[in-house]
């Protein structure tokens, strides 16, 4: 119920964000337009979940460090990459490194690698389910040892407690 | 002041638009031009998002907002396309 | 039913017509039926009983009368041999009636177009008579040619028709003959009339159809011979007589072409061995006789005509009906040399077609003898050379109608033969008959003839044929064609081979070579010119590209481009649109480049979206939003395409190099569809812009319409049915791509 | 005050943005293979784009705001994505890395010292 | 601009004709599909005024951009679009039943199905 | 009225677009409703022909600003005919069994799209009604699914695409010209833009409807699909899709761009001479009938192009009725290509005597116009050469006739349904009819004429 | 199917804030940019990522495709009868309700007003379009596989 609730407000507010109006009229029909279309699809958008979301106060809260974390790592990433491109710093031996996926979920592998990704300086190129790593290029893999601790870092300081 | 910059800021954007479209066109590889399509259509949202401050209106931000949430299908399409030969 | 009634039926239908026919003519006297046609072109329905057309409908319906008796026996006969069904019976006599009403229709025809329909009414019946025995190739070909060489030159009759509607404002044949006056409108009209009239009376240098048309069955050449289709060619001419007699050097042509057909005819006639071939040469000649006439002009002329018309009709029926009735006689022999000594096995045919030659002949006695006559008088009233050549031509006649009759009936048997029914002499007896009454009491004939004449010279004729036993001129030249003729009957070995030669002559360089070398000429011409044509897209295309160019060039060239044309000034916030112009352009050409097609998809999206940019700085959100979704799941389709062919295929068309010299020629057309688009937006865009537009009004009335956003306000509610078609569109493109995606299963 | 600065800060984020964005199109054409080119092309001009979404947030229009911040939610699900894809495929076709030195622990090989032949 | 705009409308009108005289069939929808992009073009050109959206509320004195052109090249682009999309799958089936992509090898099954026509049917002279 | 035609097929259409086509029942829905279309199209036809012209402007508002739907007798003539030939084809197809699910609804589509396009008085709806017709067209080309129907959907739609684009090129400058896209407006308005542009404008819009006409040297693309497609979509063609270019160039050259027509006369005569000559001569030694009738469909309209250079009453007149006819004949003689029997053979002759223009078919009354046009401005050599192009089409219409009908045939036909060949047997029943009585079509051809020039006029 | 969870997880947390920008255009579309062929194509376009993710079999179980014909005929037929149905009341074809001049009910940003109406028919076909022949395709690639 809370997932669904969630989704309805979440999905209410794009309404209102897309009609730039927060008129009682226009979250009313955001709110039955969104409920409507979570209904129609709810066996494909929630199918085999369960329809509560565990401590979901809690991880409204750890939302905003992870945030923030994340968006630290894009203004480095950015400064890292444009140093690179204007040739102020050497393109120094980039690759492709396995970090492991570890305890994460489907869920938590997505949003890792999103955010991983949204950083310049690395992207994920490919999960390997046999071998449980995710492939990401970094535009310095000099050390892929650092590289796989870094982010196993940030995972269990930001990211795990939003996103598990 | 302001017009002058977003002026130049508009002008310089076209000129990024055509660079990528250049890309598109001469890159080495294919994933190299999907990659500069993709880039192309950042780079209108971009420009669009600046035509709007421009003209102080909203309406030809849908376009830029469509463009950020489905163009990306597009690229999608064309990277699978390109990486296995498949689609659907 | 059953398919053999269809004779009696059409026979009863003729006997009533002709019942009618004279009871119109002689009781009734006459009469007109006048009634709106086509009121918003000036045609009228208008048939008048008048002189010549009781004459040409006695002889359609008395003749045809005559002959579908005949077919009632002859036909089955002749289906029998052809191992062919009775079903075909009905068809005969359905063509034979529509010929004699059309012929009837045509005679009484008073309105040049009405005129013109029943004209080519008889031609039609014609085509399928000539060709009932569609299984022959000869039969085919006869029609075809009879079909061609009289419905072409029936489009003469209409030109002629619609010039002197041009000219006088009315279709009405009496109205125009009271208003037309001789000139060279009158002339050139009257010619293409002629010619009309003289290729279906198969004249010099029309006559070849005629012969070949002797493929048809012998009733189908009896009927075309003597009562409707040639006879129409001369009816023409006489119908229309007094609008050719306002010009002299019509009448001179006329005069010529009858001399020639008269030797012509009557030389080949003397060289034909197949029987019916020698009454078609004939016929030729018997009608060159009347054009002859025709051109001689005069009131001897107009009336001598008409007579030679009944008196030929009725003794060339008969003699047609002869020589079916011969060859039926002697299981399918058809040929002079094969025959003859005939008098034991059909006595009674050879007194019936006796009468019928010596008639054909001009023997006293008989009606020929008047035709002789008053053709001799028109002679003698023009003077000069013409008597003699009238008398040359009669001697003809007399030489080949004795080569005939005698060749049939007398010397020794050359083949087997029985007796023929009854119904295949009986009407040739009966023709045979009034032949001779002709001959004995002319009067009702001659009354015919000159009520005919009358309408044709549109004056009083006063003339009366009759026997007169002194030594008046007629009556010389009648005695020197005995005499002339008995002389070239009997020196055949001596001009035999002069004949045949000319016949020879006439084979390799008449005009029915020309006819078979143009048409055949035609055939390979058009197969050679379909080699040019173009069978692939790519020249498709370009020959709409490049005609369109040299057109756009044209109309440069033709109006002022002084001052036309405006470069445009380019405002200091216009640059991104300029630039964002010229990166469309970039982007375009650069789709001439790749070779693989997703890069071929890549290069059109950039297109595609670069143009929403522009269509964005035209000042169109909405334009460039849809721009963008259209572009954005167009590379969606067309990768799912390019997923769908095979990916050999495609690497195989994304390898194919092409030849440098078709670059060349591609960008010749590319740049000449550029130049045409770059004249039309140029020219167009130059125009300053109005200030007055219906889009003001869109924008006035936007909010009337509740509208804020004016272009969705058009879509929806001003010009809310270009947006219906244009869903439409889509529909209709979801549909096509069911059926060819999924067989039109649309789930 | 902020009334007075913010057409100031929007001009900034706008300079800001157009210097990322050459930034990733100059990095696109420089770098040497398809892995380096996706860092500067992909993000370097995503982040331009939202430089450019928060000087439009300075307009002070609503319409101009919620949508912007729409977009930029919308961006940041979706480039991610889109340069993975990109990448995944090269990936797949096997594109080698071009730069000296590369690492590759994906186990196939795709720096250049790993399999010179292949 | 008026000669610039009458130039790109040139250029992506030359451009898509050139790809229709191309051999690849998918060449020849791209064509069209340039072809056109310049009748939009020319359709949004041909406007009678240029400036602000055509939005209310319209900034006063301001000139407001043709609507009606707009209008037009919209639906235009939509009636393209779908008629491209029937285009591209009829592509696929003329794949299908010439296994050829290249019009020289169709326009080859032209002929040759029109030279057995004309050895069957010999010309009646 | 001047909505009924168009929304019920339009309506129908898109209902039998969810329904299987193959069906009887549907069908018969089919027929019926396009039977009843036709009707309306009639009353339609007679209240123009005793009232005057029909008008009604969608949405209420003023002419311009809505979209003007217009019928005059010269659209209206054209409605009825085109939804007629549509009506007795997909009868035709519907007695000898419909194959595709998709076919009824195409062919309903079809009618929509002409009856719109025939009606409107707006030159950007006519676009729009124009595609309708033609993607339907396109769909419609393929059916039968095999390999050269295929490819003549390819050819046809590419290169009428090319078309479409010529004409919207043009109905787009038509509009900066005049400020407006209502046609009477356009043709006040016209006059008074720089020449240069009006006539290139006129170019471009010539090249589109000359290339639905199939018109030399833009004709290229017809031969194969007119001989690649069934006969019923053949005869939907040439008999009901290819009025559009008639039509048009009487509509946007006749009421519209006047003075455009009259300076480009000299080369309507020169094209339409070339067609008659090139399309006849090609059409001689053809072999078999579907390619007789292609070629002898581009001779044809080469007749109505050549009465459109002589414009006036006289000209348009002759175009209309020309038009007319030949729009019959087509529909004639390729379903008559379709089938045997004595009955066909007589309907063919019918259609073969009414090409060449043999009375009482109704082709002879296309000559009798265009020689009287042609006297009308006294020229000699449009009458030779009018006499020259129907002297050909006797030669390739009756050997062809010839050679189906009369040869015995090596191969056996399969005897076709009889309700098809009645459906034949009826249409040449018109054209006797027609020619036998040709007021109505001589009136018609007037009144269309007259409707040109009044709209031209201020 | 071998896209990536990343790639999976974000196609399917778009596809319903797709179809609510999708509908939220089509329902500003009078008074604001958009229209219901804009919004069509969206909420299509957000479909049909799912197809590009999940590929066809996935994407086709969890919505009712064999609907999209349904909805494309229905949309056009909706539009259809917004255009035709005042000829019942004697008016031309495409009068709207209401009449200008009148009083418009506004609930927020919806109108109550026919013109609305006829956009969510031409809504309909777009999305019913662009769905059913990207689905066809699909399925004839299933087939050629197969
Ligand atoms: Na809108
Ligand atoms: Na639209």
């Amino acid at each position: 119920m809370s997932r669904f609730a969630l989704a309805v407000v979440l999905l209410t507010l794009v309404y209102c964000f897309a009609l730039a109006s927060f008129h009682p009229w226009d979250i009313f029909f955001g709110a039955v337009i969104s409920s409507a279309l979570l209904v129609v699809f709810r066996r494909f958008l929630f199918g085999g979940e369960p329809s509560e979301i565990a401590g979901l106060p809690g991880r409204v809260l750890a939302f905003f460090p992870f945030a923030f974390a994340t968006l630290y790592n894009i203004l480095a990433g950015t400064l890292e990459v444009t140093m690179v491109v204007l040739h102020l710093r050497p393109l120094n031996k980039p690759g492709i490194v396995a970090i492991p996926i570890e305890e994460r979920t489907p869920l938590g592998v997505a949003v890792s690698m999103l955010a991983t990704t949204l950083s310049p300086g690395t992207f994920l190129v490919d999960i390997d389910w046999e071998r449980r790593v995710m492939l990401v290029h970094c535009l310095d893999a000099s050390d892929p040892g650092r590289v796989i601790e870094e982010h196993q870092e940030f995972y269990r300081r930001w990211q795990k407690r939003v996103f598990p | 002041m302001h017009e002058i910059v977003f002026y130049v800021a508009a002008v310089w954007m076209t000129l990024l638009l055509g660079v990528s479209a250049v890309l598109v066109i001469t890159a080495h590889s294919t994933s190299m031009r999907i990659l500069a399509l993709d880039m192309l259509t950042l780079i209108l949202v971009a420009a669009l998002v600046l035509f709007s401050d421009a003209q102080v209106t909203s309406y030809y931000l849908d376009a830029a907002l469509i463009l950020a949430l489905l163009s990306f299908a597009a690229s999608m399409a064309a990277a699978r396309y390109y990486g296995e030969r498949n689609l659907f | 039913m059953r398919p053999r009634l269809a004779a009696p039926v059409g026979a009863v239908f003729a006997a009533l017509a002709f019942a009618a026919t004279l009871w119109g003519w002689l009781l009734a006297g006459g009469g007109t039926v006048d009634l709106p046609w086509a009121p918003s072109w000036d045609l009228r329905f208008t048939l008048a009983l008048d002189g010549l057309a009781a004459l040409y409908s006695l002889l359609a319906t008395g003749i045809g009368f005559a002959v579908t008796v005949y077919a009632s026996r002859y036909l089955p006969l002749h289906l029998e041999h052809q191992g062919r069904s009775e079903a075909d019976i009905p068809r005969f006599h359905f063509f034979i009636l529509m010929f004699m009403g059309s012929m009837v229709g045509l005679v009484m025809a008073q309105d040049l177009i009405l005129i013109f329909v029943f004209w080519d009414l008889t031609a039609i019946a014609s085509y399928y008579l000539i060709g009932y025995d569609a299984h022959e190739r000869d039969s085919r070909r006869s029609a075809l040619m009879a079909l061609l060489v009289t419905g072409i030159t029936a489009v003469c009759l209409l030109i002629g028709a619609l010039m002197l509607y041009a000219a006088y404002g009315t279709f009405s044949l009496p109205a125009l003959i009271e208003a037309s006056e001789p000139g060279a409108l009158l002339a050139a009209a009257g010619a293409l009339i002629a010619v009309a009239g003289l290729a279906k009376s198969a004249q010099v240098p029309f006559q070849f159809w005629l012969p070949r048309a002797m493929a048809a069955p012998t009733p189908v050449s009896a009927y075309l011979h003597s009562a409707a289709m040639v006879a129409a060619g001369v009816f023409l001419l006489g119908r229309f007589y007094p609008l050719i007699q306002k010009t002299d050097w019509l009448l001179d042509a006329l005069l010529v072409v009858g001399l020639g057909s008269m030797a012509v005819g009557g030389i080949l006639a003397l060289t034909r061995n197949v029987l019916k071939q020698l009454l078609a040469y004939s016929t030729i000649s018997q009608y060159g006789y009347v054009v002859f006439m025709f051109g001689l002009g005069g009131e001897y002329g107009a009336v001598g005509a008409s007579f030679y018309v009944i008196a030929h009709a009725l003794a060339k029926a008969a003699l047609f009906l002869t020589a079916g009735a011969v060859t039926e006689a002697t299981h399918g022999e058809t040929r002079l040399s094969h025959l003859g000594g005939l008098r034991r096995e059909l006595p009674f045919l050879m007194v019936a077609s006796g009468f019928s030659a010596a008639g054909l002949a001009a023997l006293p006695l008989t009606i020929g003898f008047f035709k002789d006559e008053l053709f001799f008088e028109a002679a003698l009233e023009r003077g000069g050379v013409f008597p003699a050549l009238a008398v040359a031509g009669a001697v003809l006649t007399f030489a080949y109608t004795w080569r005939f009759w005698s060749g049939i009936f007398l010397g020794e048997r050359r083949s087997e033969a029985h007796g023929v029914p009854a119904a295949m002499t009986v009407p040739v007896a009966a023709l045979g008959a009034l032949v001779i009454a002709g001959g004995l009491y002319v009067a009702p004939f001659a009354r015919l003839a000159q009520a005919a004449g009358e309408v044709t010279f549109n004056a009083p004729t006063p003339i009366d044929p009759a026997y007169h036993l002194d030594a008046r001129a007629e009556n010389l030249m009648a005695l020197a064609t005995y005499a002339l003729g008995v002389l070239v009957i009997l020196s055949r070995s001596f001009w035999i081979g002069a004949a045949e030669a000319f016949a020879r002559l006439g084979e390799l360089a008449g005009p029915e070579r020309l006819y078979f070398a143009s048409l055949k000429g035609l055939n390979a011409f058009s197969d050679r010119i379909h080699d040019l044509e173009v069978r692939d897209l790519r020249t498709r295309v370009a020959t709409i590209l490049g005609p369109t160019g040299v057109l756009v060039g044209a109309g440069l060239l033709f109006t002022p481009t002084r001052g036309a044309y405006e470069v445009g000034a380019i405002g200091p916030l216009d640059w991104p649109l300029f630039l964002a112009l010229i990166l469309v352009a970039v982007a375009a050409i650069a789709t001439v480049f790749p070779r693989r097609h997703l890069t071929l998809a890549l290069v059109l999206s950039s297109v595609g979206y670069i143009l929403a940019v522009v269509f964005a700085f035209f000042g169109g959100p909405d334009v460039a939003m849809v721009q963008v979704l259209v572009e954005t799941i167009m590379a969606l389709l067309f990768i799912g395409i390019l997923v769908l062919l095979p990916r050999k295929v495609l690497e195989r068309e994304a390898s194919n190099p092409i030849p440098r010299r078709r670059k060349v020629r591609d960008a010749g057309v590319a740049l000449i569809a550029g130049f045409f688009a770059f004249a039309v937006s140029w020219s167009t865009l130059s125009q300053p812009a109005l200030e007055e537009s219906v889009a003001q009004e869109h924008i006035r009335l936007a909010p009337e319409a509740h509208a804020k956003d004016v272009v969705t306000a058009i879509l929806a509610d001003f010009r809310g049915l270009d947006t219906l078609g244009e869903i439409t569109v889509v529909g209709i493109a979801l549909l096509g791509i069911a059926t060819l995606l999924s067989r039109g299963r649309l789930w | 005050m902020i009334a007075a600065v913010a057409p100031w800060v929007a001009d900034a984020l706008v300079v800001l943005g157009v210097f990322i964005m050459t930034v990733g199109v100059y990095g696109m054409i420089r770098m040497p293979d398809i892995y380096t080119q996706m860092h500067a092309a992909s993000k370097a001009v995503f982040l331009g784009v939202i430089s450019f979404l928060f000087a439009s947030m300075f307009s002070g229009d609503p319409a101009i705001i919620f949508r912007a911040a729409l977009i930029a939610v919308f961006l940041i699900l979706t480039t991610p994505v889109a340069a993975h894809m990109i990448a995944k495929a090269a990936y797949e076709r096997g594109e080698k890395m071009r730069t000296p030195g590369a690492v590759d622990q994906s186990g196939r090989g795709l720096n250049r010292e790993a399999h010179p032949g292949d | 601009m008026i000669l610039v705009s009458a130039l790109t409308i040139a250029v992506l009108f030359g451009v898509g004709s050139y790809l229709l005289l191309q051999r690849d069939l998918i060449r020849v929808v791209v064509g069209i599909i340039l072809v056109s992009n310049a009748a939009n073009l020319f359709l949004i050109s041909a406007g009678l005024s240029r400036g602000q959206a055509p939005i209310y509320p319209l900034e006063e004195g301001v000139e407001v951009s043709d609507p009606l052109v707009q209008a037009m090249t919209l639906t235009a682009i939509v009636i393209a679009f779908g008629i491209s999309a029937l285009l591209m799958s009829l592509v696929y089936r003329v794949y299908t039943s010439h296994l050829s992509l290249n019009l020289e090898d169709i326009s080859e099954a032209e002929v040759r199905e029109e030279e057995s026509i004309e050895s069957r049917e010999v010309a009646e002279d | 009225m001047i909505v009924f035609t168009l929304g019920l097929t339009w309506t129908l259409a898109v209902l039998l677009s969810l329904l299987d086509g193959r069906k009887h029942p549907v069908g018969g829905i089919a027929l019926g409703g396009l039977a009843a279309g036709f009707a309306g199209l009639l009353v339609l036809g007679w209240e123009v022909f005793t009232n005057g012209p029909v008008t009604m402007v969608a949405g209420g508002w003023p002419p311009g600003v809505g979209i003007t739907l217009r019928a005059d007798a010269l659209g209206v003539t054209f409605a009825v005919l085109s939804v007629g030939v549509i009506l007795i084809a997909l009868a035709y197809e519907a007695v000898s069994g419909i194959e595709s699910r998709t076919f009824p609804a195409l062919a309903m589509f079809m009618a929509a799209g002409l009856t719109g396009l025939f009606l409107t008085g707006d030159a950007f709806n006519f676009y729009v009604f124009f595609e309708i017709a033609m993607i339907a067209a396109y769909a419609l080309t393929g059916y039968g699914e095999r390999a050269r129907q295929l490819r003549a959907a390819f050819i046809f739609a590419v290169v009428n695409l090319l078309g479409s684009v010529l004409f919207l090129i043009g109905v787009g400058a038509l509009y900066h010209l005049t400020g407006t896209l209502d046609m009477r407006m356009i043709a006040e308005r016209v006059a008074a833009a720089q020449p240069n542009a009006a006539l290139l404008t006129a170019v471009a819009i010539f090249v589109a409807f000359s290339l639905k006409l199939g018109l030399f040297p833009f004709h290229y693309w017809l031969p194969a699909v007119y001989t690649g497609v069934r006969p019923s979509v053949a005869a939907m063609l040439s008999g009901a899709l290819a009025n559009i270019g008639s039509y048009g160039l009487l509509r946007f050259g006749g009421e519209l761009l006047p003075q455009e027509l009259e300076m480009g006369a000299t080369a309507l005569f020169v094209l339409g001479t070339t067609s008659i000559i090139y399309g006849a001569l090609q059409a001689v030694s053809r072999r078999t009938m579907t390619e007789v009738l292609a070629y002898s469909a581009i001779g044809q309209v080469g007749y109505i192009l050549i009465a459109l250079g002589i414009g006036g009453p006289v000209g348009f007149a002759a175009a209309v009725v020309y038009a007319i006819i030949n729009s019959l004949n087509k529909l004639l003689l390729f379903l008559a290509a379709g089938l045997r029997g004595w009955m066909v053979g007589a309907a063919f002759a019918v259609g073969a005597f009414s090409v060449a223009g043999v009375p009482p078919a109704a082709g002879f009354l296309g000559k009798l116009v265009l020689f009287q046009a042609s006297l009308a401005v006294e020229s000699v050599a449009l009458v030779a050469l009018i006499f020259i192009g129907g002297a050909l089409s006797f030669v390739y219409s009756f050997q062809i006739y010839q050679r189906v009908f009369w040869k015995p045939q090596a191969r056996a036909y399969k005897i076709s349904p009889s309700t098809a060949r009645l459906l034949v047997a009826g249409v040449a029943g018109l054209l006797l009819f027609a020619g036998a009585w040709p007021e109505p079509l001589l009136a018609l051809g007037q009144r269309a004429a007259a409707a040109v020039l009044l709209g031209g006029a201020p | 199917m071998k896209t990536s969870v990343m790639t999976r997880v974000v196609a399917r947390v778009l596809l319903v804030p797709a179809l609510v920008v999708a509908l939220a255009i089509l329902i500003k579309g009078y008074a604001d940019t958009g229209d219901g062929f804009n919004a069509g194509v969206i909420a299509a376009l957000g479909m049909l990522l799912q197809y590009v993710a999940f590929g066809y079999e996935e994407a086709e179980r969890m919505m009712p495709v064999r609907l999209v014909a349904v909805i494309a005929f229905g949309g056009l037929l909706l539009s259809l009868a917004v255009a035709l149905l005042p000829l019942f009341w004697g008016l031309a074809i495409f009068t709207h309700v209401p009449g200008p001049g009148e009083e418009v009910i506004h609930l927020g940003t919806v109108e109550l007003i026919t013109p609305v109406v006829f956009d969510i028919g031409v809504f309909m076909l777009v999305f019913g379009f662009a769905v059913g022949a990207i689905d066809l395709l699909a399925r004839a690639i299933h087939r050629r596989e197969t």
